[in-house]
């Protein structure tokens, strides 16, 4: 199947960070972002561990140590950068200073809504600082694959598993494309290069509305 | 000075008295700031049904460090309290897992902004404060909310504790610390939040004074116990990248 | 770079835009972090109904340095949020006393550590907390108190400003900022609490990335405007003490 | 009339700071006790305003104009200060964390009240960190003239002013003698040189007991 790779997911993202923005990238795929040359856009990216202002992930033997974004990957340091504790991290975040934080999924609901922090059946879950970071930031995208291993939506018209936090998705970038939701579906922004609206459609589980 | 300082030779005599039932909160995010040597030497000192507060129970990735999955199978812990109780990813299993859902071992998962705000309240003064984070999902279950201003907000209270493991760049003997980088994570608050603060140090521990006042991190106020973490292969260094890399 | 920066030529451009009815928080504790020429600008920029929150009015002493005192003669305050309403020696006067006695601005007194924790949690989206300070009082008459693990508090709530008036030692273009000793006291939190976060900074200001990330005391996050003080007489410098020096 | 002066009244508070303590001295008297030589004990006065670990009052023209204590007096710092902010300083003070606390009063009442931020008849007040500090610390000792400068006592059954915080003075310096409130009256735990009992009694308007 075409479309779009982990890293191509992230770029596209990354496209709608608008100049000035300060974005928090979540574990995993979203950690890509800051790989994305930005050009001229300033963009802060924040790491809920405090670390103010990183970039790219560095290669190995270039790594400083002591350093690691929320994904326990060594990052750089752009000029102007600034290390904060983690009361303080989060008091950025819950003050509503984020402009947006993307994260993965397990789950997108049409209205908004998303899950990542539990499965099913487990008693625990990974909770981390999603919740804080959905319930405050001032937009949530999200990156996931279009489907399960198995091939099951997991861009849905309610979520099945316990939900992070109700109706704050805005964006979605899944393999096949980027995302809206819109209520009772998901509107079309973007097909991946070779993704047709039926193939898609076929991988969702609940309408996408033409863009 | 004649009178006993704050510095202690090794990790095992900085826990040698730590009682069984204690709560202890352990520093670091994933890697920097983790108190690997003081989480060895307490495999090593046995304490028993102790409630451990930290980011995650560790051991998702390979090579394992001393971590609190450890002190669980070690059967050292009766309760955990992290931001993490499962891994995120559905494939991987967290050591801790297993004994949990057996029902050995208790937990409480608390949201991470809410977990460094607890702490950092415990060592403020606050008994309570309200946060807007998770509302509405299955932790805010039956818990007291408020609407303030016309938004809903859930309450949430300290978290004391009787002892912090804390890892820090530099200190003086007066107990003053520094932090390098994406190492002060929760160091300051977990500081914060205990009566006894025992901190494992990378640099030696430097004269009284020798840290410039307006560049302190953590007061002494908060730390009571410093012990330089020897080289390797004795003492563990930096991260868990560089002990792989071995 | 060819976007417009944070650095501000002069303090009457830097407050221009400030509207009749805003909140201001001012920072400062006796002298140190006091932006007095911030303050002499608003003076001059004449916006009115203004709430001003600080540590005290000021002008218990001679000579009279810039202060909200100096705001409420100017016929600009409508309310004061401080710790101090009265002078603490019943034989001084402070020039605010009789305009409140006489009703023509609202005062509400709150003691210093709540100041500074409702200006923190306002920069930390905590919307409300319990303390212990003023159970007991003729400050919590009224008021909703709690008790938890047996200890009576009493409810407080975040005070957001939409401006922060502060001094600092140092900044970057980025809007980093250092405060030198004493200086530090609200400046942090002022910056936390207000939506825009105006500096008046001593030194020139520096090249993005000149400052350690480790040494920042205040993230550019934080940060807005910044106006670099020009030297005497134009600008007034470090503390009273000096000024009455000249 | 004989007794102490204002600096003995503080050296005198000061001998009873034990090794080890974590000290706040407040505006006026108070901060004289920072000048007191305490020998090979190991103090550290802390000051609402953040400083951590300050020393005596500089002489003019030593003075850094960067530096004040709760009383914007210039001080030094001893080896091993830190400085906070406003509300690490106050979590400090909330969290017991003072040994001791030394304020000015009006009035200091036998049950342990003590009124220092609101004279009668004024519509304002002075509560400066009074309130924080004096509900929050382990010890609050008092200092203050015994009497007032009309020669009305200060130490009362009951304070007439609006409290500050109730049933929490330990011990009180004035001009005449050391005193622990203890009731229904003040016990006496030393008088100053030249003073007797009686003289002390008539200066005070609640039973003293000797000590």
């Amino acid at each position: 199947m075409s479309g779009w790779d982990r890293q191509q997911m992230a770029d596209r993202l990354a496209r709608e960070f608008q100049d000035g923005w300060i974005v928090n990238l979540g574990v995993g795929i979203p950690t890509l972002c800051s790989n994305t040359d930005i050009g001229d856009r300033d963009i802060i990216y924040h790491a809920e561990n405090g670390v103010i202002g990183y970039g790219p992930v560095l290669p190995p033997g270039q790594e400083d140590l002591h350093l690691v974004n929320a994904g326990g990957q060594n990052v750089s340091l752009r000029p102007g950068a600034a290390i904060v504790h983690h009361a303080d991290s989060f008091a950025i975040i819950r003050s509503g200073r984020i402009d947006v934080t993307v994260m993965g999924a397990y789950e997108v609901a049409a209205n908004g809504d998303f899950a990542n922090w539990r499965i099913g059946d487990a008693k625990g879950g990974g909770i981390g600082g999603a919740m804080d970071l959905a319930a405050c930031a001032r937009r949530v995208f999200i990156i996931l694959e279009h489907t399960t291993r198995t091939g099951e939506p997991r861009l849905l018209r309610a979520c099945n598993l316990p939900v992070t936090t109700r109706g704050v998705v805005t964006l979605v970038a899944t393999n096949l494309g980027l995302f809206a939701p819109a209520g009772d579906g998901f509107a079309v922004r973007e097909l991946a290069p070779g993704v047709s609206f039926e193939t898609a459609q076929t991988a969702t589980g609940a309408p996408l509305l033409p863009g | 000075m004649t009178k006993p300082g704050k510095a202690f030779d090794n990790m095992v005599a900085a826990v040698a008295d730590i009682p069984d039932g204690a709560v202890i909160a352990f520093g670091g995010f994933a890697g920097p700031g983790t108190p690997y040597n003081l989480t060895k030497a307490l495999l090593a000192q046995g304490a028993k049904r102790l409630t451990c507060i930290a980011n995650t129970t560790g051991g998702a990735q390979q090579p394992r460090m001393p971590d609190i999955g450890m002190l669980v199978e070690n059967g050292q812990v009766a309760k955990v309290i992290c931001a993490f109780t499962a891994a995120t990813r559905p494939t991987d299993q967290l050591p801790f897992t297993p004994y949990y859902e057996r029902g050995e071992v208790e937990a409480e998962l608390v949201p991470q902004g809410t977990l460094a705000e607890r702490l950092r309240a415990a060592g403020a003064g606050i008994p309570a404060f309200y946060t807007p984070t998770a509302v509405g999902t299955e932790l805010a279950r039956g818990r007291e909310t408020r609407i303030i201003h016309g938004r809903e907000y859930l309450l949430e209270y300290a978290l004391p504790c009787d002892y912090a493991f804390i890892r820090a760049w530099r200190a003086d003997a007066a107990g003053n610390l520094q932090f390098r980088l994406s190492q002060r994570n929760f160091g300051p608050l977990m500081a914060m939040a205990a009566r006894t603060t025992i901190v494992e140090v990378e640099e030696p521990i430097l004269p009284v004074g020798a840290i410039d006042p307006d560049q302190v991190h953590t007061s002494g106020i908060f730390v009571h116990r410093l012990v330089p973490i020897p080289p390797p292969p004795e003492g563990l260094w930096t991260t868990r990248r560089q002990e792989r890399a071995k």
